[in-house]
């Protein structure tokens, strides 16, 4: 097991955002995190990467618990985010946002590398590449944040909302590049609010309620319940 | 149906880029008009254009037969154009229901001498205020969270929040950027259906939106633009047969 | 009883506590500006000077009562209250911070060159006018305007021109007009406090009104909690007694002054009150209270 | 005898640029005006003084020695005084900055005894040279030297190595930063810790020109370095030197000219005018609006 | 009384000693003056007591620092009349003694100030005094030593702005130049704290002059003097107490030597007799054989005078001692001769001029003003 998380309580104060999940990210697979808005998915990634500090619980990756480890050093052991509502460096440019994303990686060459892929994959990132990313149009920011957290070749990705604010084609195409990544080697894990795709490229999936696994298992069994078609896949 | 809002020429640059070039475009009163087109195309933009947080390099905005090009943003507003942002814009750390009373700010007059007096008028006024905008609240679904403070709402309840704090101004044109953005699709059914609701008390709404079933099941007409250039510009159906449409922005056809 | 009493009679409290009410004034008209509005003012102490050497002029030249001479302190301090406001269109943050602690600069030296304020000598002869009941009754009226201010229309804007003034000037409101209103009256109420100032001190001169002056006015309003009413009386309170209090620690004084000022920040990142919603304290206690009181509970 | 000026105030300019230099990089880093910027370079002095006046080393030693006690104490307040403040209000830090440099020239005023100034031994020599009827000392040129490079080597680090491309990522948003894989923390402290290598620098060289050290010394001195870091552009490393030296030529003009008694004053005149027409400094980045 | 309990009352009601405030910075930036004053003060009232105080009781001194900050030192002084003091001494500067001067008044306690020198003091009441060689009284005199004695025919004139201070010293040495035929070739002001002088003084190198007039403090006098030798320029100034403290020398070394400063006191070692002599022996003696400044002098006088108008009106009444107080009249105190004139206001004989030579403050010469 990649990830395990187990039994994770987290609050904001007074408010109680998660009241203990349990979860499995297998190695090399794709999970999907589904749930309305509010329901604590954002929060469960934010805590994986050691941004919000869990009340009580286990998170467990590659064997070791990482309640306690910094962020930075969460980077390092191979987990990377792109975080929800982009958060690209505005002041930076492209170029420079692209090059925060390989921080933590050692080898300039694995860097050019990385570098040349995303440029493949958004050739429009290449076009901007000396712009301010604040000024990026809300799509391009959002294909930078992808571009950034692929640059450091990372273990286990997480993702929060990747196709938000994409056209349809762009939609398509990261989806594809997430699998992509996946057959690569790269564990995801995946929220989104499109259950659609998102149930269509996960092996498995779990749906929270405020703060509570609602549902999981298989996603292709996911998509059938009748439940999550309500709810999620808008049917 | 009389135009209520008018791009002409409307063009603009940032620095060697142009982001918009030459735009015509007409939003007819009490319809629902779409903004599409691929990332990067100049969507925002042309918000931004309308709302005077930029100023056209070239051409002319009309609203209710009006030259507004280069107007404040403010005085737009109190025209009755209400917008919300793309990337989310509140009063962080104010209260929900503060944020929506602000959105009213230009359908009220209360100064300092009425803040200080509070006579008879700036009661009643405030009551106003109070009144719509928990009204606005409610249409969003926001009732239960009117005391927390902006900054803990998830994604979605902050998008939400936007539209009932635009609603709240009572405009007479809304400017939506993505409010789909980061809402599932029962959520998004909602707020079409909320959308649907607005423009029937008379309101004209402009959309951005990449989710194309949203925007064919609600739009009544639909303007594409690719690389800051018009590409087309129908009905919903007309507009997602077109060819150029589908090799620039949707890849296939939608249905 | 006999407590309250002895604090009225003892001009030690007496002087201690008027010169607390005369600052908190001024305090609380950079509430106004800081705290509110959000505009980085580091140059208040100008204001307080402006108001102090018109009102003391006026009653010393033109013998007109001291209620006249405050209010029109008050005014001319606004007046260049909107002066300084015109920049702050077009400055925002530590700009319009360093601009404001300029611009107290270059009024204190003004002050220097001028004849009639003395110079550097300083202004003599002006007779006490001010007293323990005006500054309190006036402290009470500043609160009580602020109050009803901050809740209004008005104050909303100004809070919302805080948070974003992208989206404020979204929203309607005139930022750059907004933004001079609270100048002009966070500076007239620091008017106003001058002329308390002058006519409690009888004796002004520039060097009482520098920047150092202005940051502990700052500090008043940062440390008692921005934003908050409640939190500038605190902080005003607890800054302008700690030194009175601390005097028996010497020359030691001001060591233990600075480190409190950062343990209180560190403690209270928000200020004292920061982050404390006062009314819902008040709330849950009295419905405790109630609770407590009545069986057949109401609502 | 306005070439004479023109020195004068490029020296007293290339003071104010050294100190400002600490101010915009940390300013730039976490957006703090770190107005115990002026106590560390006091503090710098002082040691610089004790090492060269009581131990009898010679400038490069003290001024390592300076350096060697600054930058510990930089970073010692920025973990104390800053670190729990990260996010809370703007103002917050700022209140905490006043706090240590109130604390910091009060502990110095109690360990020197009095308030009273020292003089400054001469260990770099008074030697005048003569370029025509203008004359300049060797700390003078010592000092523009020293500025320069300073910026010169400043400038080069925060944008071109790792180190410095972090420390703006930084200076945007430390949660995202963190996500890098970045420790944002070292970052910070790496900046003070320039920052006060600065300030050391700053306050032996200065401290010898002037010939003058004081616990407050750091106060005026600070302010208006500030202000040159804001002329330039805060955050703009080239922006601090040109600010210093606009800010030094501006004043020795104005009192040449004989506005004297409003010296303190041109500025901030200067500032407050120049911010009317660039809100930013002369090469800060204009502020982009895009929503 | 007695039936509060109330820890004063005691104290109140036994009133045993004579009260006596201090008022000064000890801290803050004019720290120097208020803690010599304090030092003056501490020795005459442990000499008075010694010799059994004063009618019948002991004196005692109750320490008010305001860092040198007004409105601090308005609460201190409050502070202090609370705590009963029948006098004040202090404070050494001209401006913060016109604020306590406001409310001593008042509050008819007796305030003697031991060091201000400026105009508009004593005016503001007849609690009011001062026991300062006054500029007014000195700089003439010093004025005309330097032109009749020295030859000084121009000079440089250069005022500390902003400080109350030194502009009204600047105000008394322009007529005083005028009369004795002294042209000023060039007037340069300077700001207190600042330490860069090298445009004034680039400025004054084109003119040419006797010597400088300053009329500052000693800190900026040093290092004006540091940036004019710098510059090539040679000669030396002469000033008022505000240059007196050894910091002149400290921090101005060679540039200093041959500088002028005149005040009321001064440790004319080889001249000093009687009560004077006694002082200085004393005052080294406690202090590791550093000499008694000016501030030290005077602090220890005002003590002494108020002890003996006290004595005079056989009371420790403010009311009526003040009366005995504005009639002294030849007062022998360490620092001279002391009388108040009509108007309050002291007269002092002599005026001490002294010259920097070898780092050190050495008599030049005593101008009797009588
Ligand atoms: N910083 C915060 N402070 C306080 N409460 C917060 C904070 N962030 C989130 N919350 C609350 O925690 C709950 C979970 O939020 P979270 O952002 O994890 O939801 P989400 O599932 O990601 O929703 P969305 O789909 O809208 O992004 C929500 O009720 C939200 O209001
Ligand atoms: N201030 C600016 N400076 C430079 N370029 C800008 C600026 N604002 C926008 N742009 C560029 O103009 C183009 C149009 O941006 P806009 O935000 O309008 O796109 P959009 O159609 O809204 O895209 P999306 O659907 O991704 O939000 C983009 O390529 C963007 O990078
Ligand atoms: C300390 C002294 C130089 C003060 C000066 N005598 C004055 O009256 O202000
Ligand atoms: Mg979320
Ligand atoms: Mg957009």
């Amino acid at each position: 097991m990649l990830l395990a998380v187990e039994n994770l309580h987290v609050s904001y104060g007074g408010i109680r955002a998660l009241k203990g999940i349990s979860f499995e990210v297998e190695e090399g697979k794709i999970v999907a995190l589904i749930g309305a808005n509010g329901a604590g998915k954002s929060t469960t990634l934010r805590t994986i990467c050691g941004l919000v500090r869990a009340q009580s619980g286990r998170i467990e990756y590659k064997g070791t618990v990482v309640n306690k480890v910094p962020p930075y050093k969460i980077v390092g052991m191979g987990i990377s985010m792109v975080p929800e509502g982009r958060r690209v460096f505005t002041r930076l440019t492209v170029l420079e946002n692209l090059e925060m994303g390989a921080y933590s990686r050692g080898s300039s060459q694995e860097a050019k590398e990385s570098l040349a892929n995303v440029f493949k994959r958004f050739p429009r990132l290449q076009e901007r590449k000396s712009q301010l990313a604040g000024t990026l149009s809300g799509g391009e920011q959002q294909m930078l944040a992808m571009g950034r957290a692929l640059m450091s070749r990372p273990q286990l990705l997480l993702m929060d909302e990747p196709s938000m604010g994409l056209a349809p084609m762009l939609v398509e195409e990261i989806f594809s590049i997430i699998r992509e990544i996946n057959n690569s080697g790269t564990t995801i894990l995946l929220v989104e609010q499109n259950a659609h795709m998102a149930l269509s490229v996960a092996g498995s999936a779990y749906v929270l309620e405020t703060g509570e696994i609602a549902l999981s298992g298989p996603a292709a069994e996911m998509a059938d319940n009748p439940e999550v078609r309500k709810c999620y896949l808008g049917e | 149906m009389p135009v209520l809002l008018e791009l002409d020429h409307m063009t603009i640059r940032f620095g060697g880029l142009i982001a918009v070039s030459e735009l015509n475009m007409q939003v007819e009163e009490g319809k629902i008009g779409s903004l599409i087109g691929p990332n990067g195309a100049g969507k925002s933009t042309v918000f931004n254009v309308i709302t005077g947080i930029y100023t056209p390099t070239r051409g002319k905005v009309t609203f209710k037969g009006q030259n507004i090009t280069g107007l404040k943003p403010y005085a737009i507003t109190s025209l009755g154009i209400a917008r919300t942002f793309q990337n989310i814009r509140l009063f962080k750390n104010l209260s929900v229901l503060d944020n929506v009373k602000i959105g009213r700010h230009c359908r009220a007059g209360g100064g300092i001498f009425g803040a200080l007096t509070r006579h008879p008028g700036i009661k009643r006024e405030e009551k106003t205020i109070a009144e719509k905008s928990l009204s606005a609240l409610d249409l969003v679904g926001l009732t239960a969270k009117k005391n927390e403070q902006a900054r803990n709402l998830s994604y979605g309840e902050q998008r939400r929040l936007e539209i009932a704090r635009a609603l709240a101004a009572e405009p007479v044109l809304l400017l939506l950027d993505e409010p789909a953005a980061g809402m599932n699709p029962q959520e998004k059914q909602t707020l079409m259906q909320m959308i649907l609701n607005i423009r029937q008390t008379g309101v004209t709404i402009l959309l951005v939106e990449h989710d194309m079933k949203f925007v064919m099941n609600i739009s009544d007409c639909v303007d594409v633009l690719d690389y800051g250039c018009k590409i087309a510009s129908g009905t919903p159906s007309e507009v997602q047969k077109d060819p150029a449409v589908i090799t620039a922005y949707l890849g296939k056809e939608v249905g | 009883m006999e407590g309250v009493l002895s604090i009225l009679t003892n001009p030690y409290y007496n002087q201690v506590l008027t010169m607390m009410g005369i600052f908190l004034i001024a305090a609380l008209g950079l509430h106004l500006i800081t705290g509110v509005t959000g505009q980085f003012s580091f140059g208040h102490a100008a204001f307080l000077s402006i108001g102090a050497y018109s009102s003391a002029l006026m009653t010393i030249y033109l013998h007109t009562p001291f209620f006249l001479n405050m209010l029109v302190g008050g005014l001319l301090a606004a007046l260049f209250g909107i002066l300084l406001g015109i920049p702050s269109m077009r400055l925002t943050g530590d700009y319009l911070g360093i601009t404001t602690l300029g611009f107290g600069e270059i009024v204190r030296i003004v002050f220097i060159n001028t004849k009639i304020t003395g110079g550097a000598m300083g202004l003599g002869g002006i007779p006490k006018e001010t007293n323990i009941a005006i500054v309190y009754i006036l402290v009470v009226l500043t609160v009580f305007s602020l109050y009803r201010i901050q809740n209004s229309r008005f104050g909303r804007a100004l809070a919302a021109i805080r948070e974003d003034e992208i989206a404020a000037e979204t929203m309607g409101i005139n930022v750059y007009w907004y933004k001079i209103k609270a100048f002009a009256v966070g500076t007239f109420f620091a008017g106003v406090s001058g002329a308390l100032f002058a006519h409690m001190m009888q004796y002004l001169n520039p060097s009482d009104f520098g920047f150092s002056r202005s940051f502990d006015i700052l500090n008043f309003v940062v440390l008692g909690g921005l934003g908050s009413i409640p939190g500038t009386i605190l902080g005003t309170a607890v800054l302008s007694l700690a030194p009175e209090f601390l005097r028996f620690v010497k020359e030691y004084r001001m060591l233990i002054y600075g480190a409190l000022m950062i343990l209180m920040m560190i403690f209270r990142p928000y200020g004292l009150l920061g982050n404390v919603d006062l009314v819902r304290v008040f709330r849950s206690l009295r419905s405790r209270g109630a609770g407590k009181g009545t069986v057949s509970g109401d609502s | 005898m306005f070439f004479q000026q023109l020195v004068n105030g490029v020296t007293l300019g290339a003071t104010y640029a050294l100190i400002a230099l600490g101010y915009t990089m940390v300013y730039g880093i976490i957006q703090l005006i770190n107005f115990a910027h002026g106590e560390v370079y006091m503090i710098g002095a002082f040691v610089g003084l004790i090492m060269v006046a009581v131990y009898k080393v010679n400038f490069f030693i003290a001024l390592l020695a300076a350096m060697a006690v600054c930058i510990p104490l930089a970073v010692l307040i920025e973990r104390v005084a800053y670190r729990p403040l990260r996010n809370s209000t703007r103002l917050a830090p700022l209140i905490s900055a006043l706090g240590v440099s109130i604390f910091l020239q009060t502990l110095v005023t109690l360990i020197k005894g009095d308030p009273n100034p020292l003089g400054f031994p001469h260990v770099i020599q008074d030697t005048v040279y003569a370029l025509g009827p203008v004359k300049f000392s060797l700390i003078q040129v010592v000092i523009l030297i020293v500025a320069s490079l300073l910026m010169v080597f400043l400038e080069i680090t925060v944008k071109y190595t790792k180190i410095g491309k972090a420390m703006r990522a930084t200076s945007e948003d430390y949660e995202t930063a963190n996500l890098m894989g970045i420790n944002v923390n070292h970052v910070v402290s790496f900046t003070f810790a320039a920052g006060a290598a600065l300030a050391a620098a700053g306050g032996v060289l200065v401290g010898m020109y002037f010939n003058s050290i004081n616990p407050f010394m750091g106060v005026t001195v600070g302010l208006k370095s500030f202000c040159a870091a804001v002329v330039g552009g805060i955050g703009s490393i080239p922006g601090a030197m040109l600010g210093g030296l606009l800010l030094g030529i501006a004043e020795v003009f104005g009192v040449a000219a004989g506005f004297d008694t409003y010296k303190e004053a041109i500025s901030f005149g200067l500032l407050i005018i120049i911010l009317l027409f660039r809100p930013t400094g002369l090469l800060g980045h204009p502020i982009q609006r895009k929503v | 009384a007695g039936c509060g309990g109330s820890k004063d009352a005691p104290k109140a009601a036994g009133g045993d000693t004579i009260k006596i405030g201090f008022l000064g910075g000890k801290t803050g930036a004019h720290a120097h003056y208020g803690i010599e004053t304090l030092k003056g003060m501490q020795m005459a009232v442990d000499d008075i007591n010694k010799a059994g105080g004063v009618l019948g009781k002991k004196l005692e001194i109750v320490e008010g620092d305001h860092g040198s900050n007004s409105s601090e030192a308005a609460n201190v002084t409050q502070k202090m009349i609370t705590q009963k003091v029948v006098a004040i001494v202090g404070d050494p500067t001209t401006g913060i003694t016109k604020t306590a001067a406001q409310i001593c008044q008042p509050a008819k306690v007796v305030l003697l100030s031991a060091g201000a020198v400026g105009t508009g003091v004593v005016e503001i009441g007849d609690y009011i005094y001062r026991d300062t060689l006054l500029d007014a009284v000195a700089a003439p005199a010093v004025t005309k030593y330097l032109s009749e004695e020295l030859k000084w025919k121009k000079v440089a004139l250069v005022t500390t702005t902003g400080l109350s201070y030194s502009e009204s010293l600047t105000a008394i040495f322009k007529p005083a130049l005028a009369k004795y035929g002294v042209e000023i070739v060039a007037e340069q002001s300077i700001m207190e704290k600042d330490t860069n002088f090298s445009a004034q003084v680039t400025s004054l190198s084109q003119k040419s002059f006797d010597g400088v007039i300053f009329t500052g403090y000693y800190t900026e006098g040093a290092l004006f003097m540091k940036e004019m030798r710098k510059q090539g320029l040679n000669q030396v100034m002469a000033g008022g107490d505000g240059l007196l403290g050894q910091e002149l020398y400290q921090l101005g070394e060679k540039a200093v030597e041959g500088s002028m400063v005149y005040a009321g006191f001064a440790v004319d070692s080889k001249n000093a007799v009687g009560i004077t002599k006694e002082f200085i022996d004393k005052y080294q003696a406690k202090n590791n054989n550093s000499k008694p400044d000016m501030f030290a002098a005077q602090g220890y006088d005002a003590v002494m005078m108020l002890a003996e108008a006290m004595k005079k009106a056989n009371s420790a009444d403010p009311t009526v001692f003040k009366e005995a107080l504005a009639k002294t009249k030849d007062f022998k105190g360490v620092t001279g001769t002391i009388t108040f004139d009509a108007n309050r206001e002291p007269i002092k004989s002599p005026v001490y001029l002294q010259e920097v030579k070898n780092s050190e403050f050495v008599v030049k010469t005593v101008i009797p003003t009588a």
